[in-house]
């Protein structure tokens, strides 16, 4: 048995039913817990208590881009190999990571309020995050523009091929533009002062979190997308009959 | 391909509103920022080099869904798709085509709205540098996106919805070079990483447009 | 000389097929006329045949820069006089004979004219005009009497005859009788297509219409 | 409840635009999916 089986649209309704269940309950179990636990952390000595808004900023930010990395290769899987299925989960994906990029947008934009002294900042990660956020949306608007659902599927498709390049090329145009003030990846293992693990834990968790509701989300609105598709599919079938 | 060339470029001179539209534009907008943010020279003169670079991708952005839009209507779309032509280099050509007629007015015309913007002299050889650069690879984007929303209704909106975003690495080094330009530093980093983006975008964009095309065709 | 050969073909619009298991073939010299009421995909298989979409299912065989395609769109430019339209195709297929092709459509008095001034039959005339010009061989055609007059029609049908005559064929979807001695019929309305008949599976195991 | 200091305003409303926005979305998402499944069972019901 081969992993395309999977891409046929039966065979994936009837999967997904019986995971959904375990998929739900454990991405709200996570997240929930995660973010929880990361508001009862105590306060950092220089951030005060905004260091909180780290398991909500860092899990979005972390989605807001892997979810377009997902879409890239479920473009790609359609445009080579032509499963529908992998179409639809890249369209299913998109409005998540949409939202994604707009909380991980929200809560910086909140963030930098108390510790930069303003609401917005032309800083690279804040700058490439709104670039990222406008590929969003000029994503969903294809979708939505086009009525064949297989033209659909091309156009965004090499849309979404362009677009990662331009999304990789805008990021480092824009570090060259400005330099900013955005404090290093809090995980990263080289920077001299790691995070300290009372915040890393639950920052794991709430990443977990919302990478399992990323999951039960997409799974969720790839069913619905494949409803749709049946249902247009037989209404065209009874007009031409 | 040089007759295809020679067609678009009479039917720019003959249709009207070719060659001319994109300038007018400019100059329109140039006269207008004045207005907008004070005659000052002090508060002019920093802000030019953006407002330029910014003006020449409306300026741009204006005529890109006349590049596949007439051809659709009017089946000569269809025709060249099954001429010997590869689609990929009608695509290219139309792209140069567009350059040539509202590119390249503004590439030359540029110093005289740096004038009105009162941008420093020192900065002018930049700008046409920059943009002579830049506004190929902005020709070329439009096309991808003219091809991908060709046929669609509601198109024009969408298309700038977007080419926009294609064109920030474009604009952020383009307007860099006039920056540094008109304070007199050194501008060959930008300069090689705007030719870098150009020379990518030519290189590879018409494939994905025709591929977009031949979609929008079947 | 086989210049067009169709196996099996099926073609769909918007997901759904229209005709299937079409074969034929054309020689030299011969040309086919495809029939059929609105709606059951004559102009989708043409298209099909040119290239400007993939056939569903079925093969298409033609030798290499055979074929040339008018469709309903004449591709003219309203802009440009009726021998500079036709020179530009003349030039983007290598052809050449623009003066003969004006002259076999009975469009030489109207050489100078703007394309923009030409009433619909005679636009309809320099469109097709453009497949003597193409120097092609096979000829596919969607229509190609619509909005001429009868006098027209007969001078269409002349130049037809007279390229099947020189070892060409065309592929034609039309209602009026062109009065072609060297022409079959086929109507297309047998094969259309029924839900349900197309295997639901392709290859990799996937159920293509959702269904 | 513990403290949130200085910040509790930045905090808060931090928390809670992020809350209303995945609120929306698990929302939107369920809704469709509802109104998705009701209209193509409909369908099999009556074709």
């Amino acid at each position: 048995m081969s992993i395309w089986e999977y891409a046929n649209p039966t065979k994936f309704m009837r999967t997904t039913e019986g995971l959904l269940p375990w998929l739900v309950g454990s991405a709200v179990l996570c997240s929930v817990g995660g973010v929880f636990w990361g508001f009862l952390t105590p306060e950092d000595f220089r951030q005060g208590s905004t260091v909180k808004i780290v398991f909500l900023h860092v899990p979005a930010a972390m989605m807001a881009i892997n979810i377009w990395v997902m879409m890239l290769v479920a473009s790609l899987i359609w445009i080579i190999r032509r499963h529908h299925v992998s179409a639809l989960a890249a369209k299913a994906a998109a409005p998540i990571g949409a939202i994604m990029t707009l909380i991980a947008l929200a809560t910086g934009a909140i963030w930098g309020q108390p510790m930069w002294g303003t609401w917005w900042e032309w800083d690279p990660r804040l700058t490439s995050f709104l670039i990222l956020f406008l590929f969003y949306v000029g994503y969903i608007a294809l979708w939505a523009a086009v009525e064949d659902p297989d033209s659909a599927a091309d156009l965004t498709g090499v849309l979404c091929l362009v677009g990662s390049v331009f999304a990789l090329l805008s990021r480092y145009a824009v570090l060259f533009w400005n330099q900013g003030l955005h404090q290093g990846a809090s995980l990263s293992v080289q920077s001299g002062e790691r995070m300290s693990s009372v915040y890393r834990y639950p920052l794991y968790l709430a990443m977990l979190g919302f990478f399992l509701l990323f999951l039960a989300l997409l799974l969720i609105r790839t069913r619905t997308e494949i409803r749709r598709r049946r249902l247009a599919a037989l209404q065209a079938r009874e007009m031409r009959a | 391909m040089i007759a295809l060339l020679i067609r678009d470029l009479r039917l720019a001179t003959r249709a009207g509103g070719g060659f001319g539209l994109g300038v007018a534009f400019f100059l329109i907008l140039s006269a207008l920022v004045p207005f907008g943010v004070g005659p000052d020279r002090a508060t002019l003169a920093p802000v030019a080099p953006g407002i330029l670079w910014v003006g020449a991708l409306l300026a741009c952005l204006l005529s890109l869904d006349r590049i596949f839009a007439l051809d659709h209507e009017d089946g000569s779309l269809d025709l060249l798709a099954t001429a010997p032509l590869p689609l990929e280099a009608a695509v290219a050509i139309k792209a140069l085509a567009h350059w040539i007629t509202t590119g390249l007015p503004l590439v030359v015309s540029a110093p005289l709205f740096g004038i009105l913007l009162q941008l420093p002299v020192q900065a002018m050889p930049w700008l046409v540098a920059s943009l002579a650069l830049g506004t190929p690879a902005l020709s070329m984007l439009g096309a991808f996106g003219a091809a991908i929303t060709v046929g669609l209704r509601r198109g024009g909106l969408l298309l700038s919805l977007l080419v926009l975003p294609l064109y920030i690495p474009t604009l952020i080094f383009g307007a860099e070079i006039t920056r540094r330009g008109a304070e007199g530093m050194a501008t060959a980093t930008p300069l090689m990483f705007l030719a870098g983006i150009t020379l990518g975008v030519l290189a590879l964009i018409p494939f994905a447009a025709a591929a977009a095309l031949r979609v929008n065709l079947r | 000389m086989t210049l067009l050969t169709v196996q099996d073909l099926a073609v769909a619009r918007g997901g759904l097929r229209t005709v299937e298991g079409v074969t034929f073939d054309l020689e030299a010299g011969q040309a086919l006329i495809l029939r059929g009421p609105n709606g059951v995909g004559k102009t989708t298989l043409l298209r099909t045949v040119a290239g400007l979409q993939a056939p569903v299912a079925g093969r298409i065989a033609m030798p290499e820069d055979c074929l040339a395609y008018a469709a309903h769109a004449d591709g003219l430019k309203p802009a440009l006089t009726a021998a500079e339209n036709l020179t530009f195709w003349a030039q983007v297929f290598g052809g050449g004979g623009t003066d003969a092709a004006l002259a076999a459509m009975d469009l030489t008095a109207l050489a100078h004219r703007p394309a923009a001034a030409l009433s619909a039959g005679q636009k309809r005339r320099l469109g097709l005009a453009r497949l003597l010009v193409t120097g092609r061989p096979l000829w596919v055609l969607d229509e190609p009497t619509v909005s001429l007059d009868a006098a027209s029609v007969a001078r269409f049908a002349e130049v037809l005859g007279a390229h099947l005559g020189q070892g060409g064929a065309a592929l034609i979807a039309t209602h009026i009788d062109l009065g072609l001695p060297q022409a079959r019929v086929l109507d297309l309305t047998p094969f259309r297509a029924r839900p349900g008949s197309a295997p639901a599976t392709r290859a990799s195991g996937f159920n293509e219409a959702f269904a | 409840m513990m403290q949130l200091g200085d910040y509790a305003g930045t905090v808060l409303a931090a928390y809670g635009v992020s809350l209303v926005l995945i609120a929306g979305l698990v929302w939107h998402t369920v809704a469709a999916n509802a109104r998705a499944r009701r209209a193509l069972q409909e369908h099999e019901r009556n074709g």
